[in-house]
């Protein structure tokens, strides 16, 4: 098949235009050029569209790509070849990724041209909205690490300022400065891990890597003692840690919310925090042969249970939801750990599709009653039964029931933790991964259906007056009556589209997703048999097509490929069959966990029998509502502990070298005394005084402090002092 | 034997070089032929037989500067204008002329938008922004 | 004359407007040593042009590094002199906050 | 590659035998001949400078019906001369509260900056020292030493006086820099070159091929050039620097002696240079109002003869100007700078760039001719 | 020869410039030292075959940013200005006084060395080149890669210094307090 220039470059371009179209000449536009950002997203829909029509229903089980590049720079001189090459890279991932990303961006889109309808904001939301459409696109598109890198930042930079979009709000500021800050800190890693391939391999294309990877380029290559591959491979997972919320860094994505609920919706639940799970996969042969899997694996369940524990007793149903997103992301990380690569691919598919469509009810829950307390909410099920469908389509989904897309994505990526953990003669002690595996899928359950039952069932406990309003912007409407919704293709009809997406068989094949109850005569597990990990071999001296050029690889036409369901373990599988008992117990097992949690919730907030959580105990309950004081913890101990005397430290040398002696000549008699005096003042008053009275803010602007003692001299010598020191490590 | 390349630069050199010996050998000359009575009284700054009051290196009026400002905008774009300008005529021959013609005239349209602005905002006339920045005078 | 001499002339000038900037605490002084380090870079980037690749994108390019260092100076002095309006001192030091 | 002087006189045989004299060695050749013509050449503008001096005062005198210098020589025409005597024999006096190092530097700086632009400077097609291939942007850029030059003067030697001058009149050179600039531009757009030669080559033969007659607008460039050149050497009516009536002396109240010399001496210079340059950029330069095939060395000395005249004659409408025209007010200066000359300058430059386009460059006397 | 006296005579200045404006103590004597810095930086394009940069350089530096400095300094307070709190917190003189020299000369000696270890690394890849005329004209093909090549950058620079001029006009200008 042909593929040019042209029939790629709109899916990244046209949301591009349009964003330029609506920064610059918004205001003027009817409706704020709302409609002009829908129509580019669509038009990239299309072709991202036509793309994956080529690549899944062309061809099955081809392991067909393309791949085309430009140089961008070169800085060869010498022997020594020093390119930066830009290019596309898409195979089979990156078509369906195209494919979800833009699909779903586009039903977002048209979401909140309601949503957002009469917001001040509206003009604003629509400039960065395809903004970050278009660079999450080009993320996708990219084939290599560096204009990866881009479209992260330029993601990261859009996601802060959706965030902090109603920045009449300290509050949303602060957690637009502190998602950006977070973020940073994976980033930096991700810089990192990226200048120490290119140091060795001289690309950082993924293909140049997955070659250096087949030929070994990696072995004895170390960096600070630690071998290169481990290094690079674990600054790269850190960076995606960042993006992707996971155990450490996972503290801005519930305060993130506080931007509209459709940005919510895009960034912070389907596709941004999607990001770095697909890094990783990406980097799977890296973090293979750096041996980081079982690190992966552990951060994955570890963030999969603690955010499931902390949204059992949220109230806010944005804050539950957020919860839930860090914790199905702990999954997919979970999949890429042990090794079920195509199940963790399946389960961001699923995810964004069922998490975006959640994002989106609640969006409309929000935007039509005003109110965001679960429990000022509840019965709304008779106003609002559309949205009720769609949601409780999605709860199902997420909450692991059968037949429904998240029951066959968590539930393989479970069964292949079951075999990692217990079967595959591990380190016993990773045998942590599948048991919090399992705990959190409860869990999730269990909250998904305590959210489904105090909002939509149960009496109305909605007071007529709302004197306080979280998270929109609204206007405060006071005596505001719920208006019966109406079926309208711009509210209620992209939830639907969505909600039908949650089906299971969509993506297995299969009812199930396990091997009984096919649907087709025919087994047809595509997912499974296009998306694999990549083989490393077949990039050896792969031949590059500069651009413009039409490709010029026979389109090759497998017979479509049967899929036999013992390789639902991706990796290399040395015993099939204790494969296929983990995959039965996990099922089975989830199976019933699942239907107990949701029994649980049943029993607690529909026929009160059980009495709530926070009655049984209420001490961890306090604990979960506080999140496990991890801000505290950031706040109290790090900083007023740790860094506030660095920060002193800091300071004291800083103005012991700049001005302590400022004025020669003194008396010597009388110098002890001044420089008691001076340092008192400097330190106590200066550093204390002055530089220590945002220490009660939050943590990053404190983050910042410590090295900021206002003089830009100091900061350049710092900054001087490490360019040199690169420049010495530098073995040109 | 000099490359051509830097034939032309020897001449500036010299000349630069005459100016300098034609200073230094001027102030030998006035050393040796001038009277030298400095007096105290003689080497006070003139001020019209007053007594100097302070010293003229004082911070001055803030109008300069924006002046200065101007030139020096017009005067890096006229830099930029100058090889465009040289091949103008070359282009045209080529038949390029209304490309380069598009090219030259976007730019100078940008120049004179900024003159523009500066004459709105009342930066180009001199009373004005006086009267307004008598305060600032330190 | 190679192409090391003139790398290191630039070298020498790139550290000493590093000097400047550091050791000075005059916010006009300091941006002279910014115009020296400006300079030091346009001066590599000819001397390239001469020496490695033999065209004149060297040349475009250190011309658009001046018409910058005009844009920087200009910008730069603009805000030195506000600076001044308000506080009466352009001691470096005294700039340690983003507001009035 | 820069047409030089050397390069010129290397086609004459009597250059082989001068090169037999240095032993084949060029570079000392070249260098001996350049050293001789910078000397000619210095010596002759200063004469010019110091004849400026009295010709400005006999003009002066002829337009206010007076007599004028007559004592020294014949008509006075020596008066310049022992004016230099005069300069030289001067005591010095620097005030003590003076900056010492700029206080020496100012006048050297006015001279390095005038004395530069000699080096482009076209007497004749052959007799020019440097033809560079940025002649003309060489001028200018080199030319604006001559302003800080006078901001340091005015700024050196501490006086209130001497500060406002010398304000002043950097603030004025900058400002009328642009629509000189910019006018030089657009002459440069016709002639599709910077250098001299390419200029000169482009309005060879009779008057109508002098780029002042190209097409209107390089009309128009042309007294825009001339009164930029007016405000930027500080002649009336825009002496303001130096304005007697409100500072007394302007930038150069403190200098005596001899420093007092240079500066007066670079200014004359650069009054010369000035008119020199619009001769040569707007009024054909030395060119023969004929063509000629052969080039000798008396035709070369005819064109330096003709270019003389050219400027001469606008020298004598510089003086005449500031005999004639009362001198501007600080604000009517910036604003016809800034409202006027530059609008009409950048006017102009789109013109000619317009007129190059749609008659392919050709002048009106092409046109008319239909010349092809 | 020539060139080379050229380049030697051109070096000397600039780095001798350079220094002076590292050690002088009056800022108006440093902005003067700054301008024959970068008068020997022109000679050294010059000695490059790079004419139209050297002139360049003395056009816009000499012309415009020296002399913009020049009014900036004068505007803040001439050459010595007072710190309002010089006693307040002992700030260091303006210029600097030999602990500051200190810490500079300290990270540009370590930086020196660094760089100096790079550059000699690369030098042997390029010989030393004879002076001829690889570049006839200059000022043509600059023109020519300004409206082929880097016709964009030309257009954008424009709009740069438009941007400049505005910002600076606002800040700079005189307001009502």
């Amino acid at each position: 098949m042909e593929y040019t220039v042209g029939s790629i470059a709109p899916i990244f371009l046209a949301p591009v235009i349009a964003f330029v179209i609506n920064a610059f000449f918004g205001r003027k536009l009817p409706r704020q050029g709302d409609w002009l950002a829908t129509l580019s997203i669509f038009i990239s829909f299309i072709f991202s569209a036509r793309i994956f029509g080529d690549f899944v229903f062309g061809k099955f089980a081809t392991d067909y790509f393309i791949h085309k590049t430009f140089t961008w720079f070169d800085l060869s001189y010498g022997s020594n070849i020093w390119k930066v090459d830009m290019g596309v890279y898409i195979d089979n991932m990156a078509a369906i990724m195209l494919l979800m990303v833009s699909g779903v961006a586009f039903l977002i889109h048209l979401f909140s041209t309601w949503y957002m309808d009469h917001d001040e904001k509206h003009g604003r939301f629509f400039v960065f909205l395809p903004l970050f459409t278009s660079a999450m696109l080009g993320l996708v598109l990219s084939d290599n690490l560096f204009s990866l890198f881009i479209f992260w930042e330029v993601m990261g930079f859009c996601s802060y300022s959706l965030i902090g979009i109603y920045n009449k709000k300290e509050k949303a500021g602060d957690a637009s400065l502190k998602a950006f800050m977070t973020t940073r800190v994976g980033d930096v890693f991700l810089l990192l891990g990226m200048v120490a391939i290119w140091m060795v391999i001289g690309s950082v294309s993924y293909v140049d890597i997955y070659a250096a990877i087949a030929e070994g380029k990696f072995a004895g290559q170390t960096v600070i003692g630690i071998s290169l591959a481990t290094f690079s491979g674990l600054c790269i997972f850190l960076g995606g840690m960042g993006k992707s919320a996971q155990f450490p860094l996972h503290v801005w994505l519930p305060d993130a919310m506080m931007g509209p609920t459709p940005g919510s919706a895009l960034i912070h639940a389907a596709t941004m925090v999607a990001a770095g799970v697909y890094l990783s996969l990406r980097m799977y042969p890296l973090m293979v042969l750096g041996d980081l899997t079982w690190f992966i694996a552990v951060t994955g369940a570890i963030t999969a249970f603690i955010a499931a524990t902390i949204a059992l007793v949220q109230t806010d149903i944005k804050a539950v939801l957020a919860f839930s997103t860090i914790s199905q992301l702990g999954y997919m990380m979970i999949g890429v750990g042990v090794g079920s690569y195509n199940a963790a691919f399946m389960h961001l598919i699923t995810h964004a599709i069922f998490k975006a469509c959640l994002f989106l009810s609640a969006g409309s829950v929000i935007h039509s009653i005003h109110e965001q307390e679960m429990p000022k909410m509840g019965g709304l099920r008779k106003y609002l039964p559309y949205t009720h469908f769609a949601m409780m389509c999605c709860t199902l989904a997420i909450a692991g029931i059968p037949f429904f897309s998240g029951f066959v994505s968590k539930d393989r990526i479970l069964g292949d933790a079951l075999y990692y953990g217990f079967m595959s003669g591990q380190n016993p002690l990773l045998a942590i991964v599948p048991i919090l595996g399992f705990a959190g899928a409860g869990l999730t359950a269990f909250y998904m259906f305590r959210m489904m039952f105090l909002t939509f069932y149960g009496e109305n406990r909605m007071s007529h007056h709302h004197d306080d309003h979280h998270g929109h912007g609204h206007d405060d409407h006071h005596g505001h009556e719920i208006h019966h919704e109406h079926l309208s293709p711009r509210q209620n009809v992209p939830l639907l589209i969505l909600s039908v997406f949650t089906l299971g068989f969509w993506f297995a094949g299969t009812l199930t997703g396990q091997s009984f109850g096919k649907v087709f005569g025919e087994k047809t597990e595509w997912f499974k048999i296009l998306v694999e990990a990549p083989k490393v071999e077949k990039f050896v001296n792969q031949s590059r097509e500069q651009f413009g050029t039409t490709d010029t690889k026979p389109s090759v036409e497998l017979p479509k490929a049967i899929y036999e369901h013992q390789t639902g373990y991706a990796g290399p599988n040395p015993d099939d069959h204790k494969i296929h008992t983990a995959h039965t117990i996990g099922a089975i097992a989830s199976i019933i966990i699942a239907f107990s949690g949701v029994f649980l919730a049943f029993l607690m907030y529909i026929k009160k029998s059980v009495k709530p959580l926070a009655d049984i105990f209420p001490a961890y309950t306090e604990t979960l509502k506080n999140r496990y004081y991890f801000d505290n913890l950031y706040v109290d101990v790090i900083i007023k502990k740790g860094l506030l005397t660095l920060n002193q430290a800091l300071s004291r040398f800083d103005m012991g070298v700049y001005d302590r002696f400022a004025v020669d000549g003194w008396a010597t008699v009388n110098r002890w005394a001044f420089k008691a005096s001076k340092w008192f003042d400097n330190v106590v008053v200066d550093a204390i005084g002055v530089d220590g009275t945002g220490v009660a803010v939050n943590l990053f602007n404190l983050v910042l402090r410590i090295v900021q003692s206002g003089k830009i001299q100091f900061y350049f010598v710092i900054l001087i002092t490490v360019l040199a020191s690169y420049i010495w490590t530098l073995n040109i | 034997m000099i490359p051509a390349q830097f034939d032309g630069l020897m001449p500036i050199v010299i000349l630069m070089g005459i100016a300098i010996l034609l200073f230094v050998g001027g102030h030998f000359l006035s050393v040796v032929l001038s009277p030298k009575k400095p007096s105290h009284l003689k080497q006070t700054p003139y001020e019209c037989g007053e007594q100097p009051v302070g010293s003229a290196w004082s911070a001055f009026n803030v109008r300069f500067y924006v002046v200065g400002l101007i030139f020096i905008i017009f005067d890096v774009e006229s830099v930029l204008m100058f090889p465009v300008a040289a091949i103008f005529r070359e282009l045209n021959d080529m038949g390029e002329g209304a490309y380069a013609l598009i090219i030259f005239l976007s730019f100078i349209s940008v120049l004179l938008e900024g003159i523009a602005y500066c004459w709105k905002k009342g930066d180009l006339d001199w009373v004005k922004s006086f009267q307004v920045s008598v305060k600032n005078n330190k | 004359m190679s192409l090391t001499s003139y790398l290191l002339i630039s070298l020498v000038l790139f550290v000493i407007g590093l000097v400047v900037m550091i050791s000075r605490k005059n916010i006009v002084a300091i941006l002279l040593g910014i115009e020296l380090i400006l300079n030091a870079a346009a001066l590599n980037f000819v001397a390239y042009s001469r020496f490695v690749t033999n065209n004149l994108d060297g040349h475009v390019f250190s011309l658009f590094i001046i018409v910058v260092a005009a844009a920087e100076a200009a910008v730069g002095l603009a805000i030195v002199i506000r600076f001044f309006q308000i506080k009466e001192t352009i001691h470096i030091d005294e700039a340690t906050q983003l507001r009035n | 590659m820069n047409q030089t002087l050397v390069s010129y006189l290397s086609q004459y045989e009597f250059f082989d035998v001068l090169l037999s004299l240095f032993g084949k060695n060029e570079g000392l050749l070249a260098f001996t001949i350049y050293l001789v013509f910078a000397g000619i050449i210095v010596g002759l503008c200063a004469t010019i400078g110091g004849l400026g001096t009295y010709a400005e005062r006999k003009i002066s005198a002829d337009i206010q019906q007076r007599i004028g210098p007559n004592r020294v020589g014949p008509y006075g025409i020596l008066q310049f001369l022992a004016d230099g005597v005069k300069m030289i024999t001067k005591e010095d006096i620097m005030p003590f509260t003076a900056d010492k190092f700029l206080f020496y530097l100012a006048p050297m700086l006015a001279l390095i900056g005038v004395f530069s632009t000699l080096a482009v400077l076209p007497w004749s097609n052959g007799f020019i020292m440097a033809d560079l291939n940025v002649g003309i942007f060489y001028l200018i850029a080199i030319s604006s030493l001559v302003g800080v030059s006078v901001f340091l003067g005015g700024y050196a030697s501490n006086s209130k006086w001497s500060m406002l001058g010398g304000l002043r009149g950097a603030s004025q050179i900058i400002s009328y820099e642009i629509p000189v600039t910019i006018s030089i531009l657009s002459i440069t757009l016709l002639a599709g070159g910077m250098s001299f030669g390419t200029i000169l080559g482009q309005q060879e033969g009779a008057p109508v091929h002098w780029f002042l007659f190209h097409n209107p607008f390089a009309f128009i460039a042309f007294f825009v050039y001339f009164v930029g050149a007016l405000a930027e050497t500080n002649r009336a009516p825009f002496d303001l620097p130096e304005a007697e009536s409100e500072l007394v002396s302007g930038y150069h109240t403190e200098y005596t002696g001899m420093r007092f010399g240079f500066f007066a001496l670079a200014e004359y210079i650069e009054v010369f240079v000035v008119c020199g340059v619009g001769s040569a950029l707007f009024l054909g330069g030395g060119n023969l109002p004929f063509s000629t095939t052969f080039d000798i060395i008396p035709l070369q000395l005819v064109q330096v003869v003709i270019f003389m005249t050219k400027t001469l004659l606008l020298y004598y409408v510089v003086i005449w100007v500031r005999w004639t025209f009362p001198r501007l007010r600080v604000d009517q200066l910036m604003s016809i700078c800034w409202k006027y000359l530059t609008p009409i300058a950048i006017f102009n430059l789109v013109g000619n760039a317009v007129w190059v386009v749609v008659f392919h460059g050709k002048s009106i006397a092409e046109l008319l001719s239909g010349g092809h | 020869m020539f060139v080379q006296l050229l380049f030697l005579l051109s070096a000397s200045l600039t780095i001798g410039c350079a220094i002076a404006v590292a050690v002088t103590k009056n800022i108006m004597h440093s902005c003067i030292f700054l301008l024959g810095s970068l008068i020997g930086i022109a000679g050294l394009y010059a000695t490059l075959g790079a004419d139209f940069v050297a002139v360049t350089q003395i056009m816009v530096y000499v012309g415009g940013i020296v002399i913009l400095m020049l009014f900036a300094v004068m505007l803040t307070g001439g050459k010595d200005f007072v710190s309002r709190a010089q006693n307040l917190l002992g700030l260091a003189p303006s210029m600097g006084n030999k602990w500051t020299y200190g810490v500079g000369l300290s990270v540009g000696l370590v930086f020196l060395l660094t760089n100096v270890k790079l550059i000699l690394s690369i030098s042997e890849y390029f010989p030393e080149k004879k002076f001829g005329n690889e570049f006839p004209s200059t000022v043509t093909q600059i023109g020519h890669l300004l409206v082929k090549d880097h016709v964009l950058a030309f257009e954008l620079s424009s709009v740069l210094l438009l941007g400049a001029l505005v910002g600076a006009a606002i800040i700079a200008r005189p307001r009502k307090q």
